[in-house]
């Protein structure tokens, strides 16, 4: 009975973090504010990011004596699904990571020289008025952070509008993590599809703030890939409803395209991915927020669904608009440049299915 | 019957899930007749009479059935469970016609005499039910049906064809669609009529499958008199009653076991034929294993609705169509690992845990019974996702 | 012009295959411009004009129109071959439906002071012609277009919107399908009109696509007034003209050098990214380049076809719907080789070679345009396979 | 000119070959031969058998100074694809494959013990009379003939009815051929879904008839798998056109099925997949009669394209017969069931996409 309430509770909570949403990705909303933002420096908007911090989204999964509001994956997904289905550039998912680890540092026993900074970048971040990014990344395709001295980070969202960088350094002890301001960093960027960009940084100074941050590293990363499966979850499932509108209204040979028989059963057909997608990533989440031995599978089967389901169906989204799919005024392109940028971040199908064979060996009977 | 059942309560509402679980387990694991788990085709009465005997013993035959009728009355959750330690200890399906179709349909519509006459007979074992609904020429189309039946005084003439009837041969009564009025469009003018199979004009002919097994059944009907109290609920009204039935049933067919015990045989095949480690299989296989596990995962939400005590929308199609074509996708690779032994027509080796050919060729109504896949689809854009018809 | 093509007979039609390949090969080698080839995308009038003239001057701009017009008269392989070579160079298309579409048209339907006009403006570039074929309301079902034109005395009034108008900004002419009649069934009343773009009441408007790039426009005619002497043939025909001349130019669509680029593309990226010698990779890529294969070699049966000069038959459909899934089959494993790369704008370290978006997006529209592959499928099952309305 | 009448000359000499297939598997002919001779030994007709030797199938490829016609690959694919419309179970195939042998054991230049045997041996094939089989494979899933002394040789189609086995063995010297009677060896069968059966031999004794057969058995091997391809276009080819009819003429709902587009989709996909197959083999099979150096990579792309199409098409035929192509009666289950005994005979998919690979490397630019 008690866990029934609990989870009517859970229930109730992401119902509100999905109405709180609509305050800044409302559904059916327009994305004059997403397009105003494209393709410019740094590519979403400081204001909303302040007003998210306001709203207690970057602090969603800090702990509350830290100024967060500690709750759990499946509000953060639910979040993360309805940033997606607006396409909202800010870099939440990203940002999440960078408060666990910095989390983690503000809360470690050992007193470092940094400790303090890992406090104060937090706490400016939970307000808005910072914008931390990790800077775990030195090749493609991997989720692994080798932390080589020196080496440039690669495939950092939005980092024109970052005010600092987390910096894993590969030392003796372990891997620590420095903190640096972007100010003055060495910092290249590179438009992305979808009107935002990546950095590429090489790292120098910066304060350390944790000696070992490997694990709770490689437990962000994984929380960061199933927060990206999400709002790609959320990408693809606005794509669908635009798609199924289109389909219901513009009409050929005297009829809505929507009801040749075709289109219909390929419409079927990507329901039934966006419905796996669903399933898959709140099982991913509930695993996670239930300390599920199987959690890391669990995650790398939703990114690896997410990212190849929300190809598919941004895809298809453009081949059932016909031409108009293919300008660049119809949102529908909008949800395909996004999808292609989020398909790859945090691993790739393939990278995860990768990760599932090792993670979930196989049972004899299970 | 071994201690722990004795030992579980008349109402099996009462136990938790966990309990209730391991009740059933250990009943099946006690009683289940080991010469028949996990049989590759679909068992005859002769076969599957003894457990349907046990199961009647115990009470546990009709889980969903009131229980002053001889049922469990059990939670639609209570129900899958039960079902699904069927499915895990490999138990075959009974001749379950009387159990999911009749006794439900008879509750609801039929008259006390005609309770007090065929349920008891039901859980007695003594009334076998098959399935007259389908015609040569109203497959998934099934209100076109043609089989009429004309009312001269108190008696039913019928006459015309049924088709794959399920273990038609072992039954001794069928229950029918037919056509008693031809002047209304054609949904109407369908009433239900039960029939024994002894009477005077019904012809039974076995249809070889695939399979090379008979499971199904041709019945033909040649001026067949039903006395008109064998009609179920109010004339021309058997449409509607027929598709009342397809209730919770429906989530069965999405059932994630079938896929999950062709996957395991495909683990064997690739052991056996020695490319579990080859990078291509593993890859192929790893795919297979997440598909089913995202299956896994939606499923679960629908069984989850039924735990909140809430109704299976039409969204339900969904997962019929992704396990059966799960399904199919898997028996494809078993074909390709057995390499020219998926040519063979008996397992091989004689281990029937070895037999590609056979488990493909299991697979292929999965997609068309049911509701074949193309109608599902249908069901999905247009009652799912209310696209213009 | 070099040595071996001024040694070109004048009629090309008298080399031998191979030899005409090699005389065309040079001459594309020796006067192409370098800073144009492979152009990732259509090139503009501005840009393309200088490799106009050149094939002008060399009297090669024509291939398929007879020899008095300025044309080459080449046979149907002949003209392939000339095509195969300019894409094997990687020689841009030029502004070229004058050359293909209003030639032909006017060779076929137009007066003799309609081929005088037109024909030399054509060859000597005067002439820069754009289709205006499809509206907003009217892309696969191109029958039920809406802009009007009404005859005035000897003057047509134009009245709607064309859109998809390919480099309709570098256009001075405009060919149009234009309503003339209301009240017959959609196929018919339908005619074809030659306007200046400089006419009053013309509005261009370049749409941006998914490639960020302005290749077509919207045109607006707001009573735009055209001389009855610019009607091709006669009046309420030009349905049946328009589909005319989509002849042997279809089997263009099914050309497997697209999917061939796409696919070098794609084991240069998978090198750069490291990804060569893996298996899971080697598997897809040998998937795709068996494929193209398969595809290269249904491709020559419809050029062996047309080298025995028979038609091409409505199953050169096929070509177009293989040919472009293929190529978007290709370009999906590309972003996947790319992996994060794929989210980039640019090319990858400034190398046009290595543009994973770049050729995922321009595949986008491969199975839209050019009748989409839903209608393609549409006539496959209806002409070829005679299946029921 | 020349070139352009040869062309002309072998076109009319396949179109005739197509004719006389007629005589045994007439298109549109109904089944009732294939269905009594199935599920007995030796599941072929040793009457229909001789007829093919007397319509000169059997030394079709067999030159014509040992008592064939010396035609090509190009004459046998056409012959072999209308015997798989047909379903006709007589191994016409993989008694090519013990033609080509003996006829190189008959003419070889070294004259051994068994030249005359092998003559003998072809004589009598080339009537009818004998059915020689050549036992080559030791294990599922391969192209290669170890040829080790002693082991069981597997997957021997429609064994019960050889006169013959020709046995490859590895010997100092090379890989020799053996030939031993088919009365008194150690066979076993196992019946297949198509209603023959597979033998296995366990070898012995025999008289050698080459020293040297490795070469001229991996030729005829491809030459086998290039027939085998054009068997299943055959097969798929007629299940195809089945298939066809019963859309034209199955109503529901008012209507023939093959009116809905969703059904009209699937054919046209499936009508793609004959059409590629079909110029697959027919370009393997010309680069074969030209020995064009690629003649290897583009066998090994027909036989993939052949099995994996072929199982595709099969298995939609049974979908889209719906509930009556589950029966046996129908003919249509019999066209699944000869594919799924041809894809991986001689090699299936998977296999034919690694020689691929190995046979035709990638070139920078074709």
């Amino acid at each position: 009975m008690s866990q029934q309430l609990a989870e009517d509770d859970r229930a109730e909570s992401i119902r509100m973090i999905r109405d709180s949403a609509a305050a800044i990705a409302p559904p059916g909303g327009d994305l004059k504010r997403v397009r105003a933002l494209r393709f410019k420096t740094p590519g979403f908007d400081p204001a909303v990011w302040a007003e998210m911090g306001a709203l207690g989204w970057t602090g969603l999964r800090v702990p509350e004596e830290l100024g967060g509001s500690g709750l759990g994956m499946g509000e953060f997904c639910a979040l993360a699904e309805a940033l997606g289905a607006g396409l909202a550039p800010e870099p939440l998912v990203p940002c999440m990571l960078s408060a666990m680890l910095l989390s983690a540092a503000a809360t470690h026993p050992t007193t470092l020289i940094g400790s303090g900074e890992a406090g104060e970048a937090l706490a400016a971040m939970l307000t808005g008025e910072a914008m931390v990014l990790t800077a775990w990344q030195e090749r493609a395709n991997t989720l692994e952070a080798p932390g080589t001295p020196g080496a440039a980070r690669l495939f950092l969202p939005m980092a024109g509008g970052a005010t600092h960088f987390l910096v894993p350094v590969r030392e003796a002890a372990g891997l620590a993590l420095y903190i640096q301001p972007a100010a003055g960093a060495d910092l290249t960027l590179e438009a992305t599809q979808d009107g935002g960009s990546f950095g590429t940084l090489r790292p120098a100074g910066g304060v350390k703030i944790l000696d070992q941050c490997a694990a709770v590293l490689e437990q962000a990363l994984g929380e960061a890939a199933l927060g990206t499966a999400a709002t790609l979850l959320g990408v693809m499932d606005r794509a669908f409803a635009i798609t199924l509108d289109y389909l219901k209204t513009r009409t050929q040979f005297g009829r809505p395209i929507g009801a040749f028989q075709s289109l219909q059963h390929r419409a079927a057909d990507l329901a039934m991915e966006v419905a796996l997608t669903r399933a898959s990533v709140e099982a991913a989440a509930a695993s996670l927020d239930a300390a599920a031995p199987n959690r890391g599978a669990a995650i790398a089967r939703a990114k690896a669904r997410a990212s190849d389901s929300a190809m598919l169906v941004t895809r298809q989204a453009i081949q059932l608009h016909g031409g108009i799919g293919y300008t660049d005024e119809h949102d529908i392109g909008l949800y395909l440049r996004r999808a292609m940028v989020l398909a790859s971040l945090f691993g790739g199908a393939a990278l995860h299915r990768r990760a599932f064979m090792t993670l979930a060996p196989e049972s004899g009977d299970e | 019957m071994n201690a722990v059942t004795d030992a579980a309560p008349e109402d099996m509402n009462l136990l938790s899930d966990h309990d209730f679980r391991l009740v059933v387990r250990r009943f099946i694991e006690a009683n289940y007749p080991a010469e028949i788990r996990n049989p590759p085709k679909r068992l005859h009465w002769s076969e599957n009479k003894p457990w349907y005997m046990t199961l009647s013993r115990q009470g546990w035959l009709a889980p969903g059935w009131p229980r002053e009728h001889g049922g469990m009355a059990l939670s639609p959750l209570k129900q899958i469970i039960m079902i699904e330690e069927m499915e895990r200890y490999g138990a075959a399906r009974t001749n379950d016609m009387g159990i999911v179709m009749i006794g439900p349909l008879l509750l609801k519509y039929g008259t006390p005499e005609q309770k007090a006459t065929f349920l008891p007979a039901i859980i007695a074992g003594e009334h076998v039910w098959c399935q007259g609904y389908s015609e040569p020429n109203a497959g998934s189309d099934l209100a076109s049906l043609r089989t009429e039946a004309v009312l001269e005084g108190d008696t039913y003439v019928v006459n015309g064809q049924k088709t794959w009837t399920t273990l038609g041969s072992d039954a001794n009564w069928i229950f029918l669609l037919v056509r008693t009025d031809k002047a209304v469009k054609k949904q109407e003018g369908i009433s239900f009529l039960l029939v024994p199979m002894d009477s005077p004009g019904i012809t039974v002919r076995p249809i070889v499958n695939l399979d090379l097994h008979d499971e199904f059944c041709e019945v033909f009907f040649d001026n067949v008199r039903v006395p008109a109290s064998n009609l179920v609920g109010e004339p021309n009204k058997g449409w509607t009653m027929a598709k009342a039935l397809l209730g919770f049933e429906r989530i069965h067919l999405g059932s994630p076991k079938q896929s999950a015990h062709a996957l395991q045989r495909l683990a064997q095949l690739a052991e056996r034929m020695g490319v579990s480690e080859e990078p291509q299989f593993q890859d192929r296989f790893t795919r297979l294993r997440m598909d089913l596990e995202d299956l896994k995962a939606l499923y679960e939400t629908y069984v989850e609705r039924l735990r909140r005590g809430e109704g299976l929308p039409p969204s339900v199609s969904m997962l019929k169509v992704i396990q059966s074509e799960l399904y199919q996708k898997i028996t494809d690779a078993l074909l390709d690992v057995a390499a020219e032994n998926a040519g063979l027509l008996e397992p091989m080796e004689g281990n029937r845990d070895l037999h590609p050919s056979g488990i493909f060729i299991a697979a292929r109504p999965s997609t068309i019974y049911g509701g074949s896949n193309e109608i599902q689809r249908n069901i999905i854009a247009k009652n799912v996702l209310d696209l213009p018809g």
